[in-house]
């Protein structure tokens, strides 16, 4: 097993990452931007080392200055998290070459997959459908408007180095085609350094359904169910849940036979996953392989109790899988709420402020991977996933019902989340029913009618009650400490019960 | 103690009766039991024996007020200062001017209007960058724009007006 | 199912058990003392009522106040929790001349497992081993020397109506039973209104083991495994798990199927526990049925996949159980540490306070049952119980590094916590080989070794630069509030790591 | 900047030179980065690449510092004051005047001692009621009971003395 592993990464995935080493007994040592040294992540390793300034160019994605904390820290092993250089053949092979673990596939399997337009070609001749677009990357805005006059409206603009959503847009007609073609590939240069893209026929009323595996270097392999990911906003995934309304074991089954013919196509070794479009006709279309931690894996760990990211660290150590096909069980229903700083009133726009009052849920069945703490000013140059809350009951209903539960007890105070949104999703028809698909928020969300006039009520009361206290407030004042047992209220109610007695 | 509270545009008039603490919106009658949890803004109170947690801050001359994740800003006014504001307050004219801002910090990578050209509800007038990701700000109704006040390039703050519609 | 449930009690199990209504979507009633307004029990409940002063005689433990609240409220079933009138048959009794249904045994259950003495008497007929002692209360003084003399001391004071190790005391020589009995007597009638006190004979090295089992009014029954509950205070327990390091599968069939006889010869319906001495041959010895949720139910509920709570108000609805023996597999291992506000460093006395910053911890198989949060003052009218972190992993060693994990991330300011005797136990020789008994405390806990000289060096470190940063401090003042991004500490490790570049 | 710093008996020279933070204990070097978490009292260091959390409350003039669960009362002097205190220290006499304090608020429900009476260390003195449970207070050492100054009934409050040994 390794002595030391360098987590290079921030926010909760390196947390979760860090708690996986602690339990296992190996140091973790963390990196961090300059913007980033308050964070949780780094207050919770073993050791801590500066990469750089807050840029991501100039730290998180240095793949030079990682070498230099893993020279100085005496690391042999490196956790590239998600997103950041995790699907980055270069950093495999650095590692290679210093004599470092990587904790992924090999470079040759980061190459084949990282490039979108190559892995559709290689999975459609390993026998997966693919969607109908280019083999190809585009040769320029003419080939665009051709292919999808051939395709028919609405088509979709991917990066062929893409992931996360970065560099995809939807386009509706040819009019909105230029427009979009410059703003993928600007997030696509931006996001991955390259700006290729290429087209695909946009299936309409499809469901987002991947299929985990695990494989090690003696060539054994295992599926561990699917995630239905539906619920997306910018093609980013918002809500997820294991296993998904529309599989039965049969599906899983053969979705998972498939899945495992095609890694071993392209001689995988660690946890990976597959991602696929499911048409109302039940057709499987291959999106992706995602050769890293997907955000989501937490919901396959709930319903298979296999911790993936220790499962990731053992495989890359050399260990043989630790169990067979027949060893894993889907037991019960998991569902993923990703928190984001971002306020759903306004198209999901980025939120930035300071968190300064917050409580997460806990209690039976509920796991909150987390890098909010009181004190935290969310940086601005990175993804603004704040906290996911996972939940495991034993029917989807009794799921919903937690989830439900779980985010009344949640609060954060400062900067806007996802969170009244999730609210609204576990409230939701659609969702309840399990029949959705990756146009729910356009739709649902779109005409949500706000439970917000019931409150207001409440709202007036509370501020009536404090100016009742002070006076009318002066501008900008801030509230006086007052012991909490000393409030000046007397209560009504609790009068009217003693004399009850 | 009278309060005219107001809201999002609605107005709710709060007799708050310091006694007991039985307080009445626009006519209707509520017990209420309020306590600070943390001696900060984090309150809690109990309204006919139905618990809610608030948290009440102070802003700007008023309170911003969450509740189940719900936040409003809300305005107090003793009932008399209230008329007068009442009188004096200037109609508001439809289609007057309307300032379009930016929603957050960020960089302004595209600016899709010109001054004196007509624009669509929903259509996008600025892209922002800001968070790793593009951001449109499209026209929430139909209109000309009058002024662009942000440039390609430019790093604007929150709240930054980008450009007028009228 | 029921329409709504009133909570008759505070603090963590309350929240417990209003979750699990919250899931099932039953409304919730708390109830509170005056003590307690601004408790999270009260906070989190879909409806609040005060019941009367701190003092728990004329709050929690006054039945016609909560028939009163049940009344007004319109709850048609109570749920006692544990401790207060969970095993009160008058409250059973009275529910039932009410129309309400109390969640727990009959009355007459209750009756016979509350008073130890008579349980001792039925268990003994029903083939249970019990402890070497009296069978029927002690008459006076003089009683408890001979009885002592003939059993040979140490022997153990116990209060007939007894519960979590109130009213007991070990005698270890005849000088010290005088007192011994007063100090018993005084606080059996303070906690359940009845001073009568039986002699056993103190088992040396036993580990304090129990059965949870589930029973319906149907008459199926099954036993949920054990739990291990050795590490006690007081007679309290502070570390609990399951299974018990000691029990294999055989042993866990042989007490459960010796269990469920028992169980069956009272009528038992509803969540139980069994409780046993287990000697150093492997004797199990009854030490009393407790008719009621464990604080320690969690651990249970972790192996076993089952909600306890949930499944307890399933079978007083009057639902079948929803599973037989054969369907419940022990998997993994479970560990819950109890945190009470208590100062560990000074033989656990209460320590009361105001909690002003808190972090709870989280994660992968991590759960936290806690009625914490900042501007918490500890009433100190009730249990010091403030929160329970309970861990689950495949194995006993990952479950104990988690735990170490999760306590590591844990931390209350303002109060004393048990959390730094927690952190010993995870270190603890004795604990890790599992080979240790009810004395652990005793003598590991007493015999350890600081390893505060270690963190003195750093606590001089932070205390400098604070006082580097503003000058030397005056007496009695608070550090200003500072931004936090403001700091005007210069980092040399940030600018040595930049020129290494 | 020197600093005598004193915790639990302990004296530690600290030197902290602010242009790099680079401090050194009793001549050992660190490297030192720390920053505010929350803007209250909760900091953040990094020491030598290892992170700690570090609560830090002012507190009688010196400071009460929380790391990894273990608390320090910690007294900072300059070289020259602890100079100075270390001089007109008065000496501890052994077997002086031990006060026993009563370590949380409680209802004394029983007093074992009497005025002249020898206790022997872990004898039982006083027996106090809180949080439901009764406390058992007992001697420190060996020794006489000097002056008994709390009685059965009496409501007691944390650090009052209810008795002297000498």
């Amino acid at each position: 097993m390794f002595r030391k592993i360098l987590i290079a990464n921030r926010g909760e995935v390196a947390i979760r990452i860090l708690r996986a080493c602690r339990e296992m007994g190996i140091p973790s040592v963390a990196v961090y931007s300059e913007a980033d040294r308050n964070a949780l992540h780094v207050r919770l390793a073993d050791q801590a080392f500066l990469l750089g300034p807050a840029s991501p160019l100039e730290s998180y994605l240095s793949i030079p200055r990682l070498m230099v904390v893993a020279r100085l820290s005496g690391a042999d092993a490196i956790h590239p998290g998600y997103g950041f250089l995790s699907e980055n053949p270069n950093l495999a092979r650095t590692c290679q070459e210093e004599g470092i673990t990587f904790i992924g596939p090999t470079a040759e399997v980061l190459e084949k997959a990282g490039n979108k337009v190559e892995a559709r070609r290689l999975m459609k001749e390993a026998g997966l459908l693919i969607i109908p677009g280019t083999l190809d990357g585009l040769a320029g805005e003419d080939e665009a408007f051709q292919v999808a006059g051939e395709l028919g409206y609405p088509v979709l603009l991917k990066a062929a180095a893409g992931g996360g959503g970065k560099g995809m847009r939807i386009v509706h007609d040819a009019s909105e085609m230029r427009p979009a073609i410059r703003t993928a590939r600007n997030e696509a240069e931006m996001a991955f350094g390259d700006s290729t893209l290429y087209v695909e026929k946009l299936i309409s009323r499809a469901r987002h359904i991947e299929m985990q595996i695990l494989a090690d270097a003696q060539g054994n392999m295992v599926y561990l169910g699917e995630r239905e990911c539906s619920i997306q906003r910018r093609h980013q995934k918002l809500v997820e849940e294991a296993p998904s309304p529309v599989m039965g074991p049969e599906d899983r089954r053969t979705l998972g036979e498939t899945v495992l013919r095609a890694a071993r196509a392209i001689g995988y070794v660690g946890a990976g996953t597959f991602e696929f479009l499911r048409d109302q006709e039940g057709h499987f279309y291959f999106l992706e392989v995602n050769p890293r931690l997907q955000v989501e894996h937490p919901v396959t760990e709930m319903v298979t109790g296999i911790d993936i990211v220790k499962e990731q660290i053992r495989l890359a150590a050399g260990e043989p899988l630790r169990f067979k096909q027949e060893d894993i069980q889907v037991k019960g229903w998991a569902i993923e709420c990703r928190l984001y700083a971002e306020d759903p009133e306004n198209i999901f726009m980025p939120s930035p402020g300071t968190i300064w009052a917050m409580v997460e849920p806990s209690g039976p069945g509920v796991r909150v991977e987390s890098s909010a703490f009181v004190g935290l000013s969310i940086p601005t140059y990175y993804d603004p996933l704040l906290s996911k809350v996972v939940v495991w009951a034993e029917t989807r209903e009794e799921a919903i019902n937690r989830m439900r539960r779980a985010l009344q007890e949640y609060y954060i105070m400062g900067v806007n989340t996802t969170a009244p949104f999730h609210r609204f999703v576990m409230e939701d028809a659609a969702f309840l029913s399990g029949d959705f698909d990756t146009g729910f928020i356009y739709r649902e969300w779109g005409e949500k009618t706000h439970r917000r006039e019931r409150i207001k009520v409440l709202a007036a009361l509370a501020a009536a009650l404090v100016a009742s206290q002070k006076g009318l407030p002066s501008t900008g004042a801030r509230l006086r400490l007052q012991a909490a047992q000393e409030s000046g209220w007397k209560s009504h109610g609790r009068r009217a019960m003693l004399r009850a007695y | 103690m009278k309060f005219l509270v107001e809201i999002e545009g609605r107005s709710f008039e709060v007799e708050v009766q310091n006694t007991f603490v039985r307080a009445s919106v626009d006519g209707e009658h509520y017990s209420i039991d309020m306590r600070s949890v943390d001696g900060h803004c984090l309150y809690s109170l109990i309204v006919d024996n139905c618990p809610y947690d608030a948290f009440v801050e102070e802003k700007d001359g008023g309170y911003s007020v969450t509740i189940q994740g719900e936040q409003f800003e809300v305005e107090i006014k003793d009932p008399k200062s209230a008329r007068l504001a009442m009188m004096t307050r200037k109609p508001e004219v439809p289609g007057a001017e309307l300032p379009i801002k930016s929603p957050l910090p960020g960089l302004v990578v595209a600016v899709e209007a010109e001054p004196g050209r007509a624009v669509k509800k929903g259509q996008v007038l600025v892209v922002l960058e800001a968070m790793k990701m593009e951001n449109d700000l499209s026209a929430p109704r139909d209109g000309i724009v009058r002024e662009v006040k942000a440039a390609v390039g430019e790093k604007v703050e929150k709240g930054q007006v980008l450009l007028t519609l009228e």
